[in-house]
């Protein structure tokens, strides 16, 4: 059997058919509708306050009844967020709430369900859950906020952390390789994978709005100061004066340009990277890769330049259309239903032979 | 040629039960001949007990030890509980079937063997020096030698089937020789034949070839003088089929899920022995089942959390090192008080232990294996018939109460199988569920004023919207709290809530004599060994009565008295003493263990003999 | 200006014992203002006892309730045992503070609180209706208003800080006012001060400016009539330090693996509260100790297991939560019998609980939580100090007897503190260790005849190759093994091993009569508010005893001797009955329980009303 | 810090010249000195024969004494190897071999240790421990055992099973969509990636004596067939007959060549690679993909092509140097050691300030 992709989806299942209906009906909300009443408790500064405000800001976007949006986090203190959010939300354990917004989806498909989690939350204890709700195409949204450590324990090493960082637990520095959230990604084979920063509220409003909109398996990494235990760990490139400069904004289908005077952009020299200035050299758009969300290799690539060798690249990295989970749980059910009929408990029991014992 | 038929005398006789026990090479097809067997005495209204031995390799080398593998079958005109301590017959299809089987077999037990086997080769595989069918190693048991092998390839020759094929259906000649020894028909299974085999038509002729002459070879040849009756037993009336302890499983809880009219998810990751309980539930989409293989056991609860969280029966399966690994998430489901199932179906530990073999080992690891005080409700079924209905119990306490639920199987109960009357499922009560949808006066952790469960009130409610999670929660609102004395009320109130259960679950029944010298007193799989066991005692007029729990936690309210009303307890489990540990804890009795950890059941004389020893002991002071 | 200093007259009191608790906002540093008072105070000579208490959250709002962190500090010129029951004089640096701290404060008790911070936003954060200090709700204390912020302000004039930095240094200011109030000495923290900001010759200038100005403020205004003297203890002789228990661990450890010329692994996963031990070893590099953060716990025990086996001494630590995760890789080391530590530093649960505050809850996780039979040794230190003795007790058996062994501590003791009497590493044992290099007649599972510890023949001894892994072994030979007899037996040897560790363990010691009218039996945390408590009830004439169990598996041998001499015992326990559970079910005694699972240590008082009621209450029958 | 590469290594501790004089000191092994006493428990017919007869032949090459090789297993089929070989063997539990290993290695960094697995233990359950192993540069060699099926717990689906397969556990067909085992490696930062087949013999030989000799963390998949529960699983393209013009043998700095008549090849087109007949319009060697193992780019897309729209890659995808986690973890203790001399005890415990108590 070759996997379906969205073109030949199997029948929407009844539940989400009722989504369909709910969206028709709902009201629209606004932002305040998604604050709840739990009084908001990250450090003063932290980058956490910006992502929450701008995913209370687009949720109405999507025209799902509130009660119809779950957040589900693991431990951390990007964890806290469901219970600021006023939807159904769930504060599970560490590394693990991938798995239960698996179970909550198969068995919820009319949910709109969002995972909160931060690097080490993600890409520590819980990067064999990520892997698999990514390969199997769960219709979550991931969102990582990657601070580079551990905030919630006061200042550890993460996955993300560069090499020989001093921290709590390695007073003589990090000797581990640190991974690229993106990549693992692309090896999760998640159908969507992007990037935002906590700061850049109108780039990070419109990455959320792509992800609400997507259906499937969604990764978002979002560069998050935590300003008490690794403050401006990604200064060096998302601070207003020089983040045109040294950050690349991906948009589909547009070549791959950056720079404050919009003059630098990204060309492949055979089939690596490197940068170029328009007009030197008679070098034009034309000559520049452009962007192709539904390209693998080219998000590799885009995965793995970073500063300083590289602009970073932000915005969706790579966006492909599979059937989802769901859909194909649902799709399953539905043709058993179909061939083996209404439930018929009395032959269920009685399974293959049976005898009688007469009174 | 085949065996000439000519007409001859056999005289008959009546037997109340009777064990035999086939053995083989892993690839002689074992399991199928036992099954067979057990299908046809179970449908000519035997009862009967079966306890497979699968080796712990996939396929281990052809006629080695490790390679063997047994299906113990006992069938009666009477009611039976176990397998049988001992074979009365044994069925041997070679030299390590042989080796690793043959002390079970009592002085003067029957014994079948496949001389074609009984090669140099295959001999020295196990380290038979001599072959024990020459030398007089064998003259305390009725040995019939049988060239199985050649005198099937007979039956089938002129068929277009390779050697290898042909060889394998050696193992029906030998249940058509038990099926003669037995009287049965071979009509059940040569019916299978044809389902099993219908698009193989060559396959399947050679199969009833083989079966029919292995029965013609019983009849004609000389070496059998006697063949066997064991009449139908009396049995309840109703309708019977033959169940396994996981079918049981799935079909208890797919059925309990109707019920309670939610959606079944299974979330699950393979493991022997829970493993066929994720296939058949697999089986069921069109019941609304939804099973999903996860990655490992925590994503496996994980999801199962999440499915209840969605209002799902949320369930889980594994066996003792899933436990281990799903403990933490356990405790999550005990803080946020959602209904979830855990199947634990026991096999020998510590740590990889032996995997296909049984014990029931995992109680105190479910009792306390999670961080911080986390009641938990336990239950574990004590037949394979009655898994039906512990599963059925388990949906019932978990929607009730909002709490994880803990069903113990085991190895044993998972592969033996039993006749069970099929319930009427139309008489099956509903389950109700404390689900919430109204808005005014919604807490998330107000509480059910009888049972303590919180209100079940699933996304996708209006006006409900809420936040659960591990962190301590707040008396009745369920905020995050810190406050010292909400944590102890709310320690207090999970402990209470799980108590409480008691209030809902039958007394502890006792067999026999409501005082007396002894009580043995047991849980799960144990229950046939002990039951026959405390017959027995009684029949030799011994005040002994036998208590067995299918509740573990709560105990049942009465289980305090009951223990106190002999003067010794008894509590035989195949674990150093886990039980035993609880009861003594909590009514400071001076309950005794006896345990032989083997991986495999109890024997019926290990009990008797280890009962009558403290009867016949001085009371302690 | 500064406050003009004139000549007065203050008289002095002669006190026993003063118990201090300061309380602000996470940001005003009370932990470091309570850490100098400590050190102050230990340096000077007396007995002291602490008890830091965090916020859960990094910075919670600031002036917000949750935000509140304290640290409590009893010091005295006679042995005690607990940081106080309730502080006699509380320092409150916002209406948060005062708030949160008040209801501990006893009528009568001194109230020092800082004025400046009581304005109308922060006094509506905590949800003060009109001002404490103006309204009378504060009058059965004897309250001193002082503008802290603003009198240190004057005091830092001139120097080049922002507003911000000089507000962070008022809390020396206090901690001046309160070390003229108890006629101690500044130069401690002078120093101190000196070290810590001699790079930043302005923040240091400021502390010690606002350090003085406390003091001279004290010193000078009419608000303060009597300052207060506490002698120095009567301590054995002997070089002392503070040391919190977290320390006393990894130092323990640390030396414990040099007397046993072991090099140190140590492989972790952050966890509140036990990730200072792993921030405290990764401090050791140049003992050859290695620290390793792990991906999670599992890899983290992973680790710990594979340098154990490379002939390291593998260690890891975590909080409950992470027990849970680490039990099926304990449950391998338990088969494969190689020496391992377990750390367990518990905080209260279930599930993620209240991740900073305290509980003794894990016992029965770590005795019980693994599939199978799983004896496995745990010892549990009693005070901070003994954090040092017990973690050396833990490596010793460990190596004698080639076991796991879990290491129970919590996070009041790791996070509280004491004077310690350094020990003489010299006089120190060395630890002998069972490897093993000698090829002829060597087999895996071959055991010393005393311990039954099998031989660590690690990788890299020549002719010794061989394979463990977490299968049953065959008795002596280590291979895999699904013999039944064989299952039997090496579940016995297992816990028959652990059960021989009490053949080598000091008997359970007890403070007060042999025998009598009650026994207090603890263990862990609770070791001082038991043992202050049985001092009061010693006091008061009655026959009570205290005993207290570092050594939970084995129980000593005496154990049983000890609890049935007494017509009560009483089981005092920061979880829902765990010891209690199991000393009931070993020695079939009728002990009770007394249980206040509140995230805090017991207060001395409640543990003695608790046994004057059982003293009172009728014998049972 | 910038992370030293093996050029810049810190220098070998001890333990590493100990390993260097028992290098010389060796008496030459065979084969036969690896076969354990332990009698072999596999079905009839199955892969994992080869591939513990192909390890045990070049064992001796390493020139390692056999008691400083340790041989590290997950549970499954593949798991019971180490039983097999006459070294020091350790059959630990479910997906977590990698754990043990990385201990061990960091303990003995004079051992050479091998971790032997299958495609559920490392990739279902163990997962994420595969990751941190590789990214930490931890030097292990990770051998898994690709059968694309659960053999042990007698065949549910597997991480790496084709969609829609039909097993015990997906009786309507799996819904879960496949990881690539080399893409995630290469997400896991390994240092060594290849894969190799339990039939060819002599590939399988090569491969594994590369591995022997690369310094630092490796992951190998090993195609392996499952005759019981998924036979013939790589037979369309692993059989005699079919493997030249279905497989693709990498060789590091040339051009990338297949086929029986080895006429065809990879050629690059733009950045996507593409199947070429040499001497058709024109195209010659010189037009196709050289492979470079050091390229991460040229892995990726080496490790998403596969039969029947590609030949499939064997070999060695990537091969890159980085100090290892204990030469890493070495230096670190060294230096400390250099820095703060020899262990003082007593100044150890005195940590910072104390009192005396006189008598
Ligand atoms: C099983 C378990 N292990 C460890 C912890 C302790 N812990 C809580 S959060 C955390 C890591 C937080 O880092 P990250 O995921 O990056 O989140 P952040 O706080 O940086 O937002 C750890 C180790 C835990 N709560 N549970
Ligand atoms: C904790 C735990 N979960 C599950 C199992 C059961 N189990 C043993 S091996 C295995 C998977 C085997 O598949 P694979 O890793 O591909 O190895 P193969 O048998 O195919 O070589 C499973 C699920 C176990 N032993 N331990
Ligand atoms: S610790 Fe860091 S991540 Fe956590 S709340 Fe504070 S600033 Fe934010
Ligand atoms: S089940 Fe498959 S993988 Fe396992 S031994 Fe048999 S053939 Fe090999
Ligand atoms: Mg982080
Ligand atoms: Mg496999």
């Amino acid at each position: 059997m070759t996997e379906p992709t969205v073109g030949e989806q199997p029948p929407l299942s009844p539940e989400n058919d009722r989504v369909l209906q709910q969206l028709q009906a709902a009201v629209p909300l606004t932002r305040k509708d998604f604050v709840s009443d739990q009084e908001v408790r990250w450090c003063p500064g932290c980058g956490d306050y910006s992502i929450l405000a701008q995913t209370q800001k687009v949720m109405p976007d999507f025209g799902y009844p509130k009660e119809n949006i779950v957040f589900i986090s693991g431990i951390g203190c990007s964890g806290r967020l469901p219970y600021y959010m006023n939807t159904y939300g769930f504060h599970t354990i560490h590394g693990r709430a991938t798995t239960l917004a698996t179970g909550l989806k198969a068995a919820r498909p009319d949910l709109m369900v969002w995972v909160i989690t931060g690097d080490g939350d993600a890409l520590s204890i819980g990067g064999n859950h990520l892997l698999h709700s990514m390969r199997r195409n769960v219709d979550i949204k991931v969102i990582m906020f990657n601070n580079r450590i551990y905030g919630l324990t006061k200042g550890q090493a993460s996955p993300t952390s560069e090499f020989g960082k001093v921290t709590k637990s390695s007073p003589a520095g990090t000797i581990d390789h640190p991974i690229s959230p993106l990549t693992v990604a692309l090896a999760a084979e998640a159908s969507l994978i992007a990037r935002s920063v906590d700061t850049h509220t109108e780039h990070l409003q419109n990455t959320l709005d792509r992800v609400g909109r997507h259906k499937g398996s969604v990764f978002v990494e979002v560069l998050q100061n935590c300003n008490i235990f690794n403050d401006g760990a990604h200064r060096d490139f998302t601070d207003r004066e020089v983040r045109e400069d040294r950050m690349l904004v991906l948009e589909h289908g547009k070549p791959m340009i950056f720079g404050k005077d919009r003059d630098r952009g990204i060309r492949l020299n055979g089939h690596q990277p490197e940068i170029v200035t328009l007009g030197v050299d008679g070098i034009t758009e034309a000559d520049l890769l452009v962007h192709d969300e539904g390209d693998p290799l080219i998000a590799f690539m885009l995965s793995r330049i970073y500063w300083p060798d590289f602009p970073v690249p932000v915005g969706v990295i790579l966006d492909v259309k599979r059937a989802t989970h769901d859909e194909l749980l649902t799709a399953q059910r539905e043709d058993a239903i179909a061939r083996r009929g209404k439930v018929d408990l009395r032959a269920l029991l009685e399974g293959g032979e049976t005898w009688e014992v007469p009174a | 040629m085949t065996t000439p038929i000519k007409e001859r005398v056999v005289d008959v006789q009546d037997l109340e039960r009777v064990t035999i026990r086939f053995a083989g090479d892993s690839g002689d097809g074992m399991q199928v001949t036992g099954t067979q067997f057990t299908r046809t005495a179970a449908v000519f209204g035997n009862d009967i007990s079966t306890l497979p031995d699968f080796p712990a390799e996939i396929r281990a080398p052809a006629g080695s030890l490790p390679g063997v593998s047994g299906f113990q079958i006992s069938f009666s005109s009477s009611d039976i509980h176990t397998p049988g301590d001992q074979p009365d017959v044994l069925v041997a299809m070679n030299p390590a079937a042989l080796k690793a089987n043959i002390g079970d077999l009592p002085a003067g037990g029957a014994l079948i063997v496949n001389t074609d086997a009984f090669t140099g080769p295959n001999l020295q595989k196990v380290g038979y020096g001599t072959n024990p069918l020459s030398d007089d190693s064998l003259k305390a048991y009725t040995v019939f030698e049988i060239p199985i092998t050649t005198l099937n390839a007979r039956a089938l020759e002129g068929l277009e089937m390779t050697n290898k094929q042909v060889d394998l259906t050696k193992n029906f000649f030998a249940l058509g020789i038990m099926f003669w020894l037995y009287e049965r028909s071979m009509d059940p299974t040569l019916h299978w034949i044809g389902e099993k085999f219908g698009k193989r038509p060559v396959i399947a002729e050679a199969n009833v070839r083989a079966l029919k002459a292995g029965y013609a070879f019983g009849e004609t040849t000389e070496i059998f003088h006697t063949h066997y009756r064991v009449a139908p037993a009396h049995l309840p009336p109703g309708t019977y089929r033959n169940i396994t302890g996981n079918e049981a499983t799935a079909l208890g809880f797919a059925v309990a899920a109707q019920k309670a009219h939610r959606d079944l998810f299974y979330g699950s990751y393979p493991i022997t022995p829970a493993s066929d309980v994720l296939h058949q539930l697999s089986g069921y989409k069109h019941l609304g089942v939804t099973t999903f293989q996860a990655e490992d056991e925590i994503a496996a609860i994980g999801s199962a959390i999440g499915a209840s969280y969605g209002g799902a029966l949320g369930m889980t399966g594994t066996s003792g090192p899933g436990i281990a690994l799903k403990s933490e998430a356990m405790n999550l489901a005990v803080m946020v008080e959602l209904p979830l199932i855990v199947i634990d179906v026991q096999r020998a530990g510590p740590s990889t232990g032996m995997p296909t073999k049984n014990e029931q080992s995992d109680l105190l690891q479910v009792m306390f294996g999670r961080n911080g005080d986390s009641p938990i409700a336990v239950v574990a079924p004590a037949t394979p018939g009655e898994c039906f209905d512990m599963a059925f119990e388990a949906v019932r306490i978990a929607l009730r109460s909002m709490t994880p639920v803990v069903y113990l199987s085991d190895a044993f109960l998972a592969t033996g199988s039993e006749p069970w009357s099929i319930p009427n499922v139309d008489m099956l009560p509903d389950i109700s569920v404390p689900n919430r949808t109204e808005r005014t006066g919604f807490q998330p952790y107000a509480r059910d004023p009888l049972t303590l469960a919180r209100p079940w009130a699933v996304p996708g409610t209006p006006g409900l919207e809420h936040r659960i999670g591990g962190l301590e929660k707040a008396d009745v609102t369920g905020n995050v709290s810190y406050d010292p004395d909400n944590h102890h009320l709310m320690q207090t109130l999970r402990a209470e809530k799980i108590a409480r259960i008691a209030d809902d679950i039958p007394d502890l029944e006792v067999f026999g004599p409501e005082r007396g010298d002894l009580l043995i007193l047991g849980w799960g799989s144990t229950y046939g060994a002990i039951r026959s066991a405390v017959e027995r005692l009684q029949t030799q007029g011994r005040s002994v009565a036998h208590a067995h729990l299918r509740y573990l936690n709560p105990f049942p309210r009465n289980t305090g008295a009951v223990v106190q009303s002999y003067r010794r307890v008894l509590i035989p489990e195949v674990n150093l003493g886990q039980l035993l540990l609880l009861v003594r804890a909590r009514y400071l009795v001076d309950a005794v263990g006896y345990d032989r950890v083997r991986g495999k059941p109890f024997r019926i004389a290990e009990i008797e003999s280890e009962a009558i020893r403290l009867l016949e002991e001085e009371a302690r002071p």
